[in-house]
C-alpha cells in the first residue's frame, strides 16, 4: 500500500506540475515551444526507479518528466522552464534544454536524435575509462526516423557500448499497446522493436503505462548493463495524450480530475477514451482501488497535496531571480 | 486592393503556382509554423492535399529525395520547418543541389525548393534558432529568397516555382502576420532585384527578412527624431544580389549600416559590407557598419534573449554612430 | 559460345579500360582522387544488360564499369577522366562525377550514400508522373553505414517507390560470397541483406562474379518493379581487388594476363589468389573453356582485340580538346 | 634544430600528446589523407594503436559520439577525413558541440576536437573541395585552427587537445610536405596569437592555412619585381581571432588584402574584410581586397580548375590594386 501510495503520488505531481506549465505558458510567463509529459508518467518512474544516479541519462525535447523522475529539484525545473537564473541550467535552455549536470544529465539536445550518438559516445568515455557507468538514452518514436539512429545504432552494437536506448513511442493506440505490431504512418517497419534486430542489439517491448512492467524490465538490464552486457533497446508504449495532439501543448478537458477516475463517463468527452484506457494515473488507481491498496478519500487527498507541492514549487519558481543581461557572453567558450 | 497579411498573401500564391504547374509538391507542407497564422495557409491545404506528402524526420533523405524528384520532373518542395534542421540535410543541399547543374555541364537541372522558416523566435533558444542564410550563399549553386512583405512573399515564390535552379525559400515566423495591400493574383517578382523600401538621403541600411521592418521602424524613428533621412533597401533574393541598387544607393548616401539575423562572424552583413567597401570606396563618409545577431549562442532567458535580439533600437544606433563620422 | 564471347570481350574492355586509366593517371595525364571497377564487371554487365535505357540509372564514385555497361561512349567517359571538354559531363567532374545525362544518368555524387535520396526522389517523380520508369541505384557496402541510407530505406518502403537498391558488397572474402553470412568489421549486421528486411523491403544476395546470377535477379526484379512492385534490395557481393586494397588505385601485379586463365601460378603472387578465386574474368573463362565455348586461341584474340579497341578509345579521348577557361562561369545557375 | 616537414612535427605532437594524455583517443585517424606524407604518421600510428579506433563511415554518430566522449571524460578526436564530410555531420558540431557549454550555463564542457583536412587539392572536383571555415566561424562556440606551418601545426594541436572547448582543427594536403626548422618538442602554442609571418610597410596580407606560403611566395616576388614591402599575417585561429595584431599591421601599412581558400560570398576574407574597414577607417588608403575562391564550385578540368584556384599571381595582383589607389 505504502508504494503505490507513493507512486501515484509521484504521477499525480508530475501531472500537476506540467498542468501548471501550461498554464505558466498561457499566462505568458515564458516564451518558446514546449513540451509535456503527461501520459507518460509510469515509463519516466518506472525506468528511473531501476537507473543507479551514477549513471548517465541522455533525455529529449520532452524531459520534464524524466528530470523529474530522475529527482531533479522541481523548483529548479520550474523555474528553468521560466528562464530564471537559478533554473537547472542558469535559464540558459529552457524546457527544451532542460538539464542537470550534478545529476549526471549533461545536456539536453532538443533536435530529434541528436542525443543518440551523444550517448553512445559518453558509453564509449564510460567503458574505456572504466568508471563502470552505464548510460540511459530516451527518445521519441520520431528518433527512428532519423539516420543519426541507425548510424549510431551500428557503433554501439560494433563497440558493444553499455547503452539502454530508451524509445517512447507515445503514439501507439491503446490497443496496440501490448501488441507486437501496429501501424505506424512515418515508419514502415511493423514495429519499432525490429529496427535494431539487424544490428544484433536485443530490443524489447513495454506498456509503457506499466510501472512495475517498465520498472522490472530496465531493472533486468540495467543489471546486464553493468556486467558488461549491451547495448540494448526499449520500445515503451503509451497512447498520446489529447492534449498533445496539436502543434502547442492544450490543456484539452481542462485540469485533471481525479474524479474520472471513479467515474470515467464525468470526463470531457475529448480525453474521456485516453482517460479510461490510456491514462496510466487512472489505470494506476483503479488497479489500486480494487485491491483495496487506496480508497477515494486517500487518492482525493494525495491529490491535493501533490497540487500543493506543485503550487509551492510554482510560487518559489516565479519569484526567483532573472539571469543578469551581463552575463549573456559567458560561457560562450571557456 | 485587399489588404493582406504575409500568411494569406503566401498562401494565395501557393494557390496559384499549384493551378499552374501540375507537377508542384510539397513533401511535406508546414507553412506558417507554429504561428497563429498558419491557420491562414488552411485554404490551400484544403483544395491540395494531393499534392502534399506527409513525412518521416528524416531531413538527409527528404533534402537528397527533392533533389532526385527535381531532376525526375516534379516541382518538388522539401520543408524542413526550421532553417534550424536544415543542418541534418544540408550535405544534400550545399553539396548536392548545389553542384547537380554545374558538374554536369548544364546538362542536368535540380529545380528543387528548400522551404524553411528561418529568424529568431523569443524564447526558442540555441538549437532551434539557427540562421543559414551565409552558410548557403557560401555555396554557389543556390538560389537564396528572403522575402520581407506579403507582395514579395507572394511574388517570389510564383519566381522560385518557375526556377530551373536549387532554391532555398526562407521565410520567417514573425513575419506572417504583416499586413499590405496586395492584388489577388501577385505578378512573379524577378529574383535579383533589390527594392527600396523607403528613400532618403542621409544614410543607407541594407536590411533582410525580419531586419527590414525593424530597419523602417529605426528609420521613422530617425526620422521623427533626429531629422534623418535613411533610405531602406531590401536585396529580397541574396543570390542573385543587387549590387548595383545596393551601391547605388550608397553612391548616393555616402553611409551604410547592414541589418541581417545571421551571426555576425562570416554572416550576411560580413559579405554585404565588405561588398559596399569595395565597390563604395572614395564616397564612403564612414565605414560600414553591421547589425547582427553577435558572436553568442541563443540563451533562452528574457533579459539574456534580449541582449543578443536584434531590434530597431541597434539598427537606429548604428545609423548615428555612421552619421557621427565626418 | 557467341554470348560467352561477347561478355568476356566486355569484361575485358573493361578491364584494359582501367587499367589504361592507373597508367594514365601515374603518367600524370590527369589529377585527383579515382576508383577503378576491377573485378566487379559481372555485376555492372549482369545488371545493366537487365535494365531498359529509358529507366535511371544513378551510380557513384566508383562508376566507370556501371558507365560502360549501361552503354556509354567509352572515349567520352575516358575523356571525362581526362578533364576534356567532349567528356560525357564536359571535364566538370572527372571520374568522380562521371554521369551520362542523355543516358538516364542524371548526376554522378562521389559521397557516399550522396546518391541514394536522390534515386528515390527520381522514382518519386517517375511514379506521380507516370512515366514508368524504375531507378536503378548502384551504392558500396560503405553506403549501408550512413545514414541517408537508412532514411531513404524508410521512405522508400512507405512509398513503394520503384527502385531496385544494388549494393555491391566489394569487401567480401571469396569463401563467403555465396553463403549466407560473413564477417564485416564496419557493419555490425551478419550480412547486409538483413538491414532493409525491418523495413518490409525484399532483399537478396548474388554472387556478383556470375554475370548470369546477376542477370536472371536483375531480370526478375526490373519486371516486378515495372509492375509496380518494390523497391528492391540486392547485395552483390564481390571480392576486393588487390590493387584496389590502399588509398590510391595500383596495378598491382602489373597488368591482368590472359595466361592467368590457364596457369593461375604464373600469376605474381599478390594477385594470385585473387585472380584464381574472385577475379569474374578469370572464372567466366575458365568455365567458358570447360564447356568448349572459348579456346585459348580465341580468348587471347579476344583479349588483344579489346586491348587494341581500348587503346584507341585512350588515343582519342587524349587528342581532345580542353575545356575553355572562359567557361568556368558557366552553369553555374541557369 | 632539425628540419622537419608538417607532416613529421605533427606527427611528433601526435605522439606527444598521446603521451601526456591518456584519455586522448582518435576516431578514427586519417592524417595526411591522399597525400605522400600520409607515411610520415606512421611512428604515431605503430605506437598508439590502441588509441585508435576504426569506424564506418557515419559522419553523424561519429560527430556526435565525440560530443558525448567528450562531455564523459575524454579526449576524443573526430577525424572526418576531409572538411566536404564534415557536411554530413555538421548538425552536431554547430548546433551541438558548440551549444553545450553555454547551454548548460558553463557546467558541461566539451572538449572534442573534430580533425579535416581542407583546402582545394588538384582534380577534387566540386564536391570533395568544400572549405568550411567560414560556416563554422559563423557558429558561435567553436574553436577554429588553421596551421599553416609545420610549427604551428605542432604547437597548435598541443594547445587543441588542451583545451576545454570544443575545437576543429583542420590541416592542408598540401602543407604536409612544408619544411622548416622544429625543435624536437614544441611548446604549445596559445590561441588567438596572429603569427606575422613577414614584416613589411607598404601593405598588409592577411592569409589562412595554403594562402600563408602562396602570400609568402607573392611577397618575395613583389620585393623582387616591385620593390613593395608586404607584411604578411596569419591570425592561425579564427576563433579566437587576433584582431589586434592584423589591426596593428593594417594601421601601420594603410591597405590590406586578405587571402583565404574559402568561397568568396560569406568567407572568411569577408569577415576579416569587414572587420578591418570597420577597426582601420581613416587609416586605410585603399578598400580591403579579397583573394578567395570565387562563386563557382570547383571544376575538375585543368584549365578551368586553373581559373578558380588561389594562388600566388593573384594574391601579388590585389596587392598591386590596393597599391595602386592613392
Ligand atoms: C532534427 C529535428 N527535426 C525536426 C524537429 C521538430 N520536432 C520537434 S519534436 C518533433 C516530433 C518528435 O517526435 P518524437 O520523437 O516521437 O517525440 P515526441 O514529441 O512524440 O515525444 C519534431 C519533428 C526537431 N526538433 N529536430
Ligand atoms: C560522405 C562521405 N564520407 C567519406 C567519403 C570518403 N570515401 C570515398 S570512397 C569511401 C569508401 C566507400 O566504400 P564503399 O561504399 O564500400 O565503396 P567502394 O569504394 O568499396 O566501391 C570513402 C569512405 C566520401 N566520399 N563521402
Ligand atoms: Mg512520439
Ligand atoms: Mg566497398
Amino acid at each position: 500500500m505504502e508504494r503505490v501510495h507513493e507512486l501515484l503520488g509521484r504521477m499525480l505531481f508530475m501531472r500537476r506540475f506540467e498542468e501548471r506549465v501550461i498554464e505558466l505558458f498561457e499566462q505568458e510567463q515564458f516564451e518558446g515551444h514546449y513540451h509535456v509529459y503527461n501520459g507518460q508518467e509510469a515509463t519516466a518512474l518506472g525506468a528511473m526507479d531501476a537507473v543507479p544516479r551514477d549513471d548517465y541519462m541522455y533525455t529529449t525535447h520532452r524531459n520534464h518528466g524524466h528530470l523529474l523522475a530522475r529527482g531533479a529539484d522541481p523548483v529548479a525545473l520550474m523555474a528553468e522552464i521560466l528562464g530564471k537564473a537559478n533554473g537547472l541550467v542558469g535559464g540558459r535552455g529552457g524546457s527544451y534544454h532542460a538539464a542537470w549536470p550534478e545529476g549526471n544529465v549533461p545536456v539536453t539536445s532538443a533536435l530529434v536524435a541528436g542525443n543518440i550518438p551523444q550517448a553512445a559516445g559518453t558509453a564509449l568515455a564510460a567503458k574505456r575509462r572504466g568508471t563502470g557507468q552505464v548510460v540511459v538514452c530516451w527518445f521519441g518514436d520520431g528518433a527512428v526516423e532519423e539516420g543519426a539512429f541507425y548510424e549510431t545504432m551500428n557503433l554501439s552494437a560494433l563497440w558493444k557500448l553499455p547503452v539502454l536506448y530508451l524509445c517512447e513511442n507515445n503514439s501507439v493506440p491503446a490497443r496496440y499497446r501490448a501488441m507486437g505490431q501496429y501501424p505506424s504512418s512515418t515508419h514502415a517497419a511493423p514495429a519499432l522493436t525490429e529496427v535494431v534486430r539487424p544490428f544484433g542489439i536485443e530490443s524489447h517491448a513495454v506498456d509503457g503505462t506499466d510501472y512495475d512492467a517498465v520498472h522490472d524490465l530496465v531493472r533486468q538490464l540495467m543489471e546486464r548493463l553493468h556486467r558488461g552486457e549491451g547495448p540494448f533497446f526499449i520500445e515503451a508504449r503509451t497512447s498520446r495524450w489529447p492534449g498533445s495532439y496539436g502543434v502547442w501543448p492544450q490543456l484539452t478537458g481542462g485540469r485533471f480530475q481525479i474524479g474520472w477516475v471513479f467515474d470515467p463517463a464525468s470526463a470531457p468527452e475529448v480525453v474521456r477514451e485516453w482517460t479510461t484506457e490510456s491514462d496510466p494515473i487512472v489505470l494506476l488507481a483503479r488497479r489500486a482501488l480494487e485491491r483495496g491498496a487506496i480508497d477515494r478519500q486517500g487518492l482525493e487527498a494525495l491529490d491535493r497535496e501533490q497540487s500543493t507541492a506543485v503550487d509551492r514549487v510554482v510560487e518559489a519558481a516565479l519569484a526567483a531571480p532573472d539571469p543578469r543581461p551581463e552575463d549573456t557572453f559567458r560561457h560562450v567558450l571557456r | 486592393m485587399p489588404v493582406k497579411t504575409y500568411a494569406e498573401a503566401l498562401c494565395q500564391s501557393l494557390i496559384d503556382t499549384c493551378e499552374a504547374e501540375p507537377n508542384l509538391i510539397f513533401i511535406p507542407a508546414a507553412f506558417g509554423g507554429l504561428s497563429p497564422h498558419a491557420a491562414s495557409f488552411r485554404p490551400f491545404y484544403a483544395r491540395y492535399a494531393d499534392r502534399i506528402l506527409g513525412a518521416p524526420i528524416a531531413e538527409i533523405a527528404l533534402c537528397g529525395i527533392g533533389v532526385g524528384a527535381a531532376i525526375g520532373g516534379l516541382r518538388p518542395v522539401i520543408d524542413v520547418l526550421s532553417a534550424s534542421f536544415l543542418y541534418q540535410g544540408i550535405a544534400q543541399v550545399v553539396n548536392e543541389a548545389a553542384n547537380v547543374l554545374y558538374m554536369t555541364d548544364g546538362k542536368t537541372a535540380c529545380p528543387v525548393i528548400f522551404h524553411a522558416m528561418q529568424g529568431v523566435l523569443p524564447g526558442e533558444a540555441a538549437q532551434h534558432n539557427r540562421c543559414l542564410s551565409a552558410e548557403l550563399w557560401n555555396s554557389p549553386g543556390l538560389e537564396i529568397v528572403l522575402p520581407a512583405s506579403p507582395e514579395d512573399a507572394a511574388g517570389l515564390w510564383k519566381t522560385a516555382v518557375a526556377s530551373p535552379n536549387p532554391t532555398v525559400f526562407m521565410d520567417h515566423q514573425l513575419l506572417m502576420g504583416l499586413t499590405q495591400d496586395v492584388p489577388d493574383h501577385v505578378d512573379p517578382i524577378p529574383f535579383g532585384q533589390a527594392r527600396i523600401c523607403r528613400e532618403g538621403k542621409d544614410v543607407t541600411v541594407v536590411a533582410t527578412l525580419a531586419a527590414v521592418p525593424r530597419a523602417l521602424e529605426a528609420a521613422e524613428r530617425l526620422a521623427r527624431e533626429d531629422g534623418v533621412a535613411v533610405e531602406v533597401v531590401d536585396p529580397r533574393t541574396l543570390v542573385p544580389f543587387d549590387e548595383e541598387t545596393v551601391v547605388q544607393s550608397v553612391r548616393k548616401t555616402g553611409r551604410a549600416v547592414v541589418a541581417d539575423e545571421t551571426i555576425r562572424s562570416c554572416g550576411v552583413a560580413a559579405e554585404i559590407a565588405a561588398r559596399i567597401q569595395e565597390r563604395c570606396w572614395g564616397v564612403l563618409k564612414a565605414p560600414v557598419k553591421r547589425v547582427t545577431l553577435p558572436d553568442v549562442p541563443i540563451p533562452f532567458s528574457r533579459p539574456q534573449e534580449a541582449v543578443v535580439w536584434l531590434t530597431p533600437e541597434k539598427i537606429a544606433q548604428a545609423v548615428r554612430e555612421v552619421l557621427a563620422w565626418r
